[in-house]
């Protein structure tokens, strides 16, 4: 590119925080970052998304906690992680090295739980925090959060009084009314909204005619579900005014622009982590391409764009 | 900084030992870094399949540039590989995960010439003790089993002290297990490394802690990135002396490769 | 095969019919089996499953109505149907030169709508019927009945009262507790539960960037959905004593027998159709190979076979 | 009853006309029955594609049992078709549909050859219309339209009584559309045959109905099965003389090609 060449713009602006470019990775698909630091540069994504951490260690489920299925995958990891402890002497110093932002993805089974998870985080170096509501064991009711209107208001307000770092609430798809749970969070105060976390799947081994996965039940991911998830986005983005971050089977350029003009302010890049650790940058590249090739300034006209 | 990213190997051989085994020797740029019992992830080229096939280095050659696999046709995924033709190219990450240990801490060599050392193998574990067998020094012997029909023997005969066979069927060597050959012989080990199917590394580890012998295993579990990043790989390790004490450690980062008192079997 | 050697007998009792083994295509993939007829013996399947059918002709939605996605399709065909007079005059007398048992799946708006075709079908020779309580545009509440717990209740007795045939009811998977409505519907009367129809969804096309289907969203099917597909199914045979019919991506006959090992006495294979016009015969081949190598007497055993 | 299904055929020719359109030519049992404007349906090897693509016959050799198929690389699909090489096989299922009349009811044929036939093609219309001009009979005029590079010209001139080419780009033939030329000649046929994009196709029904001029068009729609079973390939029809009297056919099993009068653009 020579100099003269005006750079095109993938900046946005995500709940009050400027990013450079509206790609990160999913959380719990990209640990804390480390394990990638060998494949790419951290400081091309537009934030860095750690692993849901909860206020002690969760041991997760135990093994086989992975099956691929059909152009996706199902996980039963069941959130394993050391601790916010843990996290905070360990990871956040990691990731200061680096010149990108920070989201904190936070794990919980009950409201006290994510409270105390936020608190912990009020004086670190993160700039926005991602509430997992879409766990299936929790206490009240025992139905999800995600899965529940009022519950999800008041988890969200609850974590919103306890949050310094702008508040993005994370929405289970196994719903059938998305739009509701996503109104029901922006009038507890949330900052964001991201969409969508994993659909409920299982798969038989016919070998041992049992369930696979030794939990019997995963959370469905990648391309298989992108359909889904774009769907979600566009409804919810007719419905509320705070930013939305698209997640599902995020793969290619084409899938994040789907998603950005479907309403997404920012897309989350999961199970294709896997297949290429190295397809967040190239997810960034096609997307400075397009918008060099339509003459496009800025990323951010087309936000929603795909609405009439 | 130079990042690794995924590379295209060269398809040199791929054939049949078995009718279910399968060998594979790709053409790489560099062998450069290869642990014995590391693995590589090798991708499908159908895009209904969308994640990587771990699969261990049997060989590694350095001055050719090759990588020899041996791999089991079990699913749609080894289909597809066995179907690949020479000269083709194929996708690969790696090497990857942590390999067994050739040198101590103290960067001596863990093994000597003089000591006695035992290889267990079991089906398509068999594979990665290959580059290890060829890598230790010290009398090495191996005890392989199989189904029926066995695979590398004539290459573990040129670099290892004794070569013993069992298979279930009794087609091949002794009729039972590479157990039934640990009993039988009269072994006294330095040290033993394992690679097999978990009800087979249960029973080296009873064995080997009775006799207080170090071991290192390798163990294989499913996985999704290969490179520690998704957690799905786990296996329970010992994390101190209670029973409640243990954490679940990744297979493809923190192994394959264990220390024996390390791992808990279910 | 010599004749000696014993057949292994595919045969399955659904809701009292005995069908002949349990393939059969799920309703608005195979026409009303006039189409296929050039492709396959019509008499090798389980029962012909006829597309669904109002009581007046409906136009459906304007193209395009079909999108591919990674690993299934989305379509907005919207029901297109020449309703009931029609489908008696010129449908069933052709299916009735087949020795082979007949379901048929029923459109409606309103109940009023369901009960008039049952209704018009009470003396036709058909064996089943199936009730689609998932279209997104009825008169009620303007909420499917099959996203709310009380309309399938209300709907699924009203219907059952009409029919003469034993009544399936077939589920939308697009709700927050697929066990809930399934029970609903059993408490209600039904014979039979279908699970699952199509999970909602979209795709932008960002030549245009505009949603490509002309009515925005569509229903995903493919075996991208198997696993959603096949966890319901999974939970709600744990929960119900009708039989289910498995429905989601089914394209081999590996896919036919999770099903069935999952809680399905029958399955139905749709979008695998579309990609090879003769795959439930190779479905029906391949169970009949696995049950003998197994040595299985008959497929009934493996029903639900899957639980614990 | 013998059945029909999925074929393989062997690619005999892959090959690029333009930087975006391919002509492909696959060796078949037999092209017996294949009438001018019918269809097959083209599977994609890789698993994430479900769909078949649908590609018109642009020409059948019955002798040499061929097909000759011209397509653009639009998506995915027609990339993979691109990148197949010569000897490989491919899966293809018809032909399918209903291709263009060639006979009149009574059996005798459509056209005479003293009879004016206009056939009009535009972009990847314009393969169909091969395989029509070679069989039709009559003083056949075609005028194709293209966006800059122009295909087939060389083997319409071996048929038709005269070729006329429009580009928009003015690269080749006339600067314009087919429509300029139909304007610029004095046409007066006794038939229209036409391919190619919606808005071409609804201004030839114009042009056609505005001159009570039998025609038969050919339409393009998005599929999924090909044969009649799903309904989302469906277009509008006239099914009487009132506005509201119209209903939806299938493209795939109805058409194709439709009588001019019939369809209803939007
Ligand atoms: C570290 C490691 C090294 C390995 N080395 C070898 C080797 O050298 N030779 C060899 O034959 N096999 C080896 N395996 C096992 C090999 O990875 C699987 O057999 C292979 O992935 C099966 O793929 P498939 O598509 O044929 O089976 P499918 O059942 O179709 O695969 C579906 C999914 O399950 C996973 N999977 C299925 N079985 C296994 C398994 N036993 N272990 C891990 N994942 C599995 C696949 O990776 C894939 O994600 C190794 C596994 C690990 C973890
Ligand atoms: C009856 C008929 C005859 C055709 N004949 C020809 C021909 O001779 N030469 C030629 O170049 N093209 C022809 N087409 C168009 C051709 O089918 C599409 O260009 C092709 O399917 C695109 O596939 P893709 O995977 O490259 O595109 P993608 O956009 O990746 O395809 C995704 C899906 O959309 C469908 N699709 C996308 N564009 C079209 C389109 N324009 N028409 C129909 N389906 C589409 C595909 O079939 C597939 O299901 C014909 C279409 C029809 C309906
Ligand atoms: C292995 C794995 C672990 C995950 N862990 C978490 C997690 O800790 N917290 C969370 O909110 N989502 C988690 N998810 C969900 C992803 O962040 C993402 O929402 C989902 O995978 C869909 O995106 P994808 O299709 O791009 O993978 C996890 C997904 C996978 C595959
Ligand atoms: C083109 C198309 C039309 C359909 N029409 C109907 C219908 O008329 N009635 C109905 O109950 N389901 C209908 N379905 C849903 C299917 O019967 C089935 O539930 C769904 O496609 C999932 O199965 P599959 O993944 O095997 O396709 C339709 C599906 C498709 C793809
Ligand atoms: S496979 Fe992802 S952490 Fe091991
Ligand atoms: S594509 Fe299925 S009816 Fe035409």
């Amino acid at each position: 590119m020579s100099k003269s060449e005006k750079r095109p713009n993938l900046a946005v602006k995500l709940s009050g925080v400027e990013l450079k470019n509206p790609i990160m990775p999913a959380s719990g698909t990209f640990g804390s970052g480390k394990e990638f630091d060998e494949y790419l540069d951290l400081n091309r994504l537009g934030m860095v998304v750690t692993k849901g951490v909860a206020d002690v260690p969760w041991k997760g489920n135990a093994t086989p906690r992975v099956a691929e299925t059909y152009g996706g995958m199902l996980n039963s990891v069941g959130l394993q992680n050391p601790g916010i402890e843990h996290f905070i002497r360990e990871d956040i110093p990691f990731l200061q090295n680096y010149n990108t932002r920070t989201m904190v993805n936070i794990a919980g089974r009950s409201i006290e739980e994510y409270v105390r998870v936020v608190t912990a985080l009020q004086n670190q170096p993160v700039d926005l925090l991602e509430l997992n509501i879409s766990c299936p064991n929790i206490k009240e009711g025992g139905v999800a959060f995600g899965t529940d209107v009022d519950m999800a208001y008041r988890v969200t307000k609850k974590v919103k009084e306890a949050s310094r770092q702008p508040l993005i609430v994370k929405l289970s798809p196994n719903v059938t009314d998305i739009v509701a749970v996503a109104k029901a969070c922006e009038a507890a105060g949330a900052d964001g909204i991201s969409l969508i976390n994993t659909l409920l799947g299982m798969k038989m081994d016919i070998k041992t005619r049992r369930p696979l996965l030794a939990n019997t039940f995963g959370g469905l991911s990648g391309p298989a579900i992108k359909p889904v998830a774009l769907r979600m986005v566009y409804q919810v983005a007719k419905e509320i005014k705070i930013p939305i971050i698209g997640i599902g089977g995020i793969t290619t350029w084409e899938d994040a622009l789907e998603f950005i003009l479907a309403g997404a302010t920012a897309v989350q890049v999961g199970t294709a982590n896997f297949r290429n650790p190295r397809v967040m940058v190239e997810i960034i590249e096609g997307l400075e391409n397009y918008l060099k090739e339509e003459n496009i300034d800025g990323i951010e006209e087309l936000i929603g764009a795909g609405h009439e | 900084m130079v990042h690794k990213s995924i590379e295209k190997a060269l398809i040199l051989k791929n054939q049949a030992l078995t009718p279910e085994i399968h060998e594979m020797v790709l053409g790489v740029k560099t062998t450069l870094g290869v642990t014995p019992g590391q693995f590589i992830n090798l991708y499908c080229k159908d895009g209904s399949r969308l994640l990587p096939r771990p699969i261990s280095i049997s060989e590694a050659d350095e001055k050719g540039g090759t990588l020899r696999l041996i791999y089991k046709v079990l699913g749609k995924g080894t289909e597809e590989f066995a179907n690949l033709q020479k000269y083709e190219e194929i996708d690969y990450l790696g090497p990857l995960g942590k390999g067994f240990t050739l040198e101590k801490d103290d960067g001596k060599t863990e093994t000597q010439e003089t000591q006695e050392i035992l290889i267990i193998g079991g089906g398509v574990g068999v594979p990665p003790l290959l580059e290890l067998s060829k890598q230790l020094k010290g009398k090495k012997r191996v005890l392989l089993g199989f189904e029926k029909e066995s695979i590398l023997i004539e290459d573990f005969k040129k670099v290892a002290t004794e070569v013993a066979v069992a298979t279930t069927t009794g087609d091949e060597g002794i009729k039972g297990t590479v157990m039934d050959l640990l009993e039988q012989g009269a072994y006294a080990p330095k040290k033993i490394y394992s690679c097999g199917p978990k009800g087979m590394l249960k029973a080296v580890q009873a064995w080997g802690r009775e006799r207080n012998i170090p071991m290192e295993l390798s163990l294989e579990e499913r996985m999704a990135c290969g490179i520690g990043a998704c957690l799905v790989c786990t296996c329970k390790t010992k994390e101190g002396p209670h029973e409640e004490d243990w954490s679940y450690k990744r297979v493809c980062k923190d192994g394959p490769v264990f220390k024996g008192d390390e791992v808990m079997f279910e």
